[in-house]
């Protein structure tokens, strides 16, 4: 049995689970589609998080059961959902004054690539001949107060996602405060990329053996009194 | 009296005439107004412009008028579906062009066009490819773009309730695009689930002030996208 | 009995009589705080006007009986008015939206000065020490289709209000298309103001000597067929 | 559990601070939040510059907060009362300076800050002594002024339900200034008649979403300032 068959880290659940210990109660939020959707249900217990889908609801719960719910009552990933009690309606130029005007505490994003200034890449691989589509992630990352990154912390081939500089088309510069990937939590700093946490079983070396720019180690935390 | 009422969808659409612009309400298929498509698929206009946020799914409705070949550009923040080929096609083919929007940018952008503000400051897409070739300027240390006010000839829209002043409440989020499209199109049509008489919507409770309506048609049991595409349905 | 004590032309009423013949039916009509309130008691039977007031309210009504009504029902002149079947409410940037955006078919306001190239002053003297106050008047003519002015042809000097240029702060540029006074009725043209209709009583060279700019005859009306 | 009501106007107050500003909602009475306003007259923070439509009437709300001289600058469109000498008399006395504002211009500039659009071209104004030291700029051939995106540290704002997510209704014409208020402050408190349970609001019809509003305060039977008035009442 060979190192890179050992599993180390955490899974997908285990890093939408580390994520979400880290929002306030009583945060706005929007998750993007995928593996942020994830963080929803892994929101500590005494908890309440509102959560903002760009396409007209504060409030929005779970998805209805299969077959249940309204086709016009639907997530930014175009899936039924449900509205909680305290819930708004709006328009989208009402949704985007949200977000573009900082009023959401966080947004929750995937990425392609994510440089160590910040920059996001999540948008296109612009590869000739394939479709732009951008959706709301400009505006949202352009626009709330605080964007966390979450995704694998490489590629299905093993290239690095955390990167000195983006090859891909920019969402944003200078954009992403936090990275949750399997392998680390890891800020983005004005000293570039910044370890917080380490998966079960992962160790800094292997970190920065499977990203594209330096990893600086977490610094050490101040104790309490 | 005001009475904005017209009879049928194809009445409603029956001016339209080859190189018009038309917004259309929905995000993915809540509030996508399909009668009203499927009305102006069968009344011929073409070389359109649509604004709307996504190209439709399956062969019903947007994603029909499409295939129809009677949409020579879209203006889109998201052109990709699950389940639609259509605009893929024609876009690859290069008969349909795309402008493509940041979702927020575009919503804004048909607020402006139907508030009189003729272009405003943003700091969405800036440093992106959607940057290019658009003036940016720096306030207070920060970088941002000018985008323009968009209008249009027309706009189609879905309501659950109108009354006949042409004032609307929505369904859910199938509001999304409809109020601010409703501001910025010249002749503004409304699909309404219930047409009303005035006094019959509470005046606090009004979305799109009948100001911005000029016509609304009742189309009692709209279709559903994912419902017409489930029964393999497409149009015409 | 001199010329100067007969009662020519018409009176305030019938000023707003005469606009209100030109409104057509079904129009998105703002009218302003004191004359051009009278224009409503005056539309011709069997048309019906929306009225708009900036401070969020389509559909206004009469005001109500003395005593009646909600301190919170009000119109722009802060005036408790109702609601008619149809109305809605809403809040001022919507409401300035429709304004701005050219989606008012008429505004009706007062004057201090216009003149012939349109230009409206209506807000200020421009006195020293005054305090400058604008509301809603800049807004309304820089957006709405029409700007029809109704005041008296002259001050209570015998000043004229139709002039060359204002000598009184702009509230708009080219902005005024007809002015209905108690001598006549004037288009703003390209050619500057031209008669469209006299007073009872009233000539052309009566209305042209208290007017501060030429004053064109009326175009003779094509006859139809 | 997400609950924004605090239990007094004078606790929902406490922390203004000197040299604040504050956006107060409200055209004429109607929507004045008075007894917020009363409550900061009492806390005493000074040196404000309020941003609202008028300048307030007798000596009661916003006109008294003005005579007791805590207001630096007020941002207006409409700076007189038939029945209040108060702001008149600060002005020319020079104790509170006047930025005079269009009215549409007003509540565009307050929507714009809290919408995130740094600044816009708008044709109001253009040509008159409001565009003085303005820049301005040509588009097909019109000419627009650049305004800018207006925001503050308060906005004090009247609804007539709200719940404890901050979510609200208004009366009427009360609504006027309110919502693009709530945008744009960075602490927006609420002064209801009612302070209802999440899901006693109707999501549909909810004006103001809660995620604009920090505080909610429940004002039974809010005072009008006409009638305050009427009874001769001045504050404090």
């Amino acid at each position: 049995m060979t190192e890179s068959n050992e599993r180390i880290g955490w899974t997908r659940d285990q890093m939408a689970s580390r994520l979400a210990q880290d929002i306030p109660n009583g945060s706005y939020v929007n998750l993007g589609i995928g593996i942020p959707e994830l963080v929803a249900r892994y929101v500590p217990k005494g908890r309440t998080l509102v959560y903002h889908t760009e396409n007209g609801l504060l409030g929005m719960g779970p998805s209805p059961a299969d077959g249940e719910g309204d086709p016009e009552l639907i997530n930014a990933g175009k899936r039924r959902v449900t509205a909680l009690p305290g819930a708004a309606y709006f328009h989208h130029a009402d949704s985007f004054a949200m977000i573009r005007g900082g009023h959401l505490d966080l947004s929750v994003l995937g990425a392609l690539q994510i440089a160590q200034n910040g920059d996001l890449a999540n948008w296109s691989t612009g590869e000739p001949g394939a479709i732009p589509a951008v959706g709301g992630a400009m505006d949202l990352v352009a626009g709330v107060k605080n964007v966390f990154v979450i995704t694998q912390h490489t590629t299905k081939s093993g290239a690095p996602k955390l990167v000195e500089s983006c090859a891909f088309p920019l969402t944003g510069r200078s954009v992403v405060n936090r990275v949750y990937t399997d392998l680390a939590v890891i800020d983005v700093t004005s000293d570039g990329f910044r370890s917080v946490d380490l998966g079960p079983g992962v160790d800094l070396a292997t970190v920065q053996s499977r990203t594209g720019a330096p990893v600086l180690p977490a610094l050490e935390t101040a104790s309490a009194g | 009296m005001i009475n904005k009422r017209v009879s049928t969808a194809a009445q409603a659409v029956a001016d339209v005439s080859d190189g018009s612009s038309i917004m259309i309400g929905g995000f993915g298929e809540a509030g996508s107004p399909i009668e009203l498509i499927h009305a102006l698929i069968d009344q011929g206009a073409k070389d359109l412009t649509v604004i709307s946020n996504n190209t439709g799914s399956g062969e019903v409705g947007l994603a029909a008028l499409l295939k129809e070949r009677r949409v020579s550009k879209v203006v889109c923040s998201f052109p990709k579906s699950a389940n639609s080929t259509v605009f893929p096609e024609l876009y690859r083919e290069g008969f349909t062009e795309l402008e493509l929007v940041p979702q927020g940018t575009l919503a804004e952008r048909i607020r402006a066009g139907g508030a009189g503000v003729h272009a405003f400051y943003t700091p969405t897409a800036v440093g992106t490819p959607l940057a290019d070739g658009k003036e940016s300027r720096v306030f207070e240390g920060r970088e941002y773009l000018l985008e323009y006010g968009l209008k249009a000839d027309y706009a189609f829209i879905k309501g659950a309730a109108a009354d006949e002043h042409g004032n609307i409440v929505y369904n859910k989020t199938a509001r999304n695009f409809a109020p601010p499209m409703a501001m910025a199109a010249k002749v503004t049509i409304v699909q309404a689930e219930r047409v009303l008489a005035p006094g019959e919507l509470d005046p606090e409770s009004v979305v799109t002030p009948g100001i911005f309506v000029e016509r609304v048609v009742e189309v009692v049991e709209p279709a559903h996208e994912s419902e017409l595409i489930a029964a393999g349905a497409s149009y015409p």
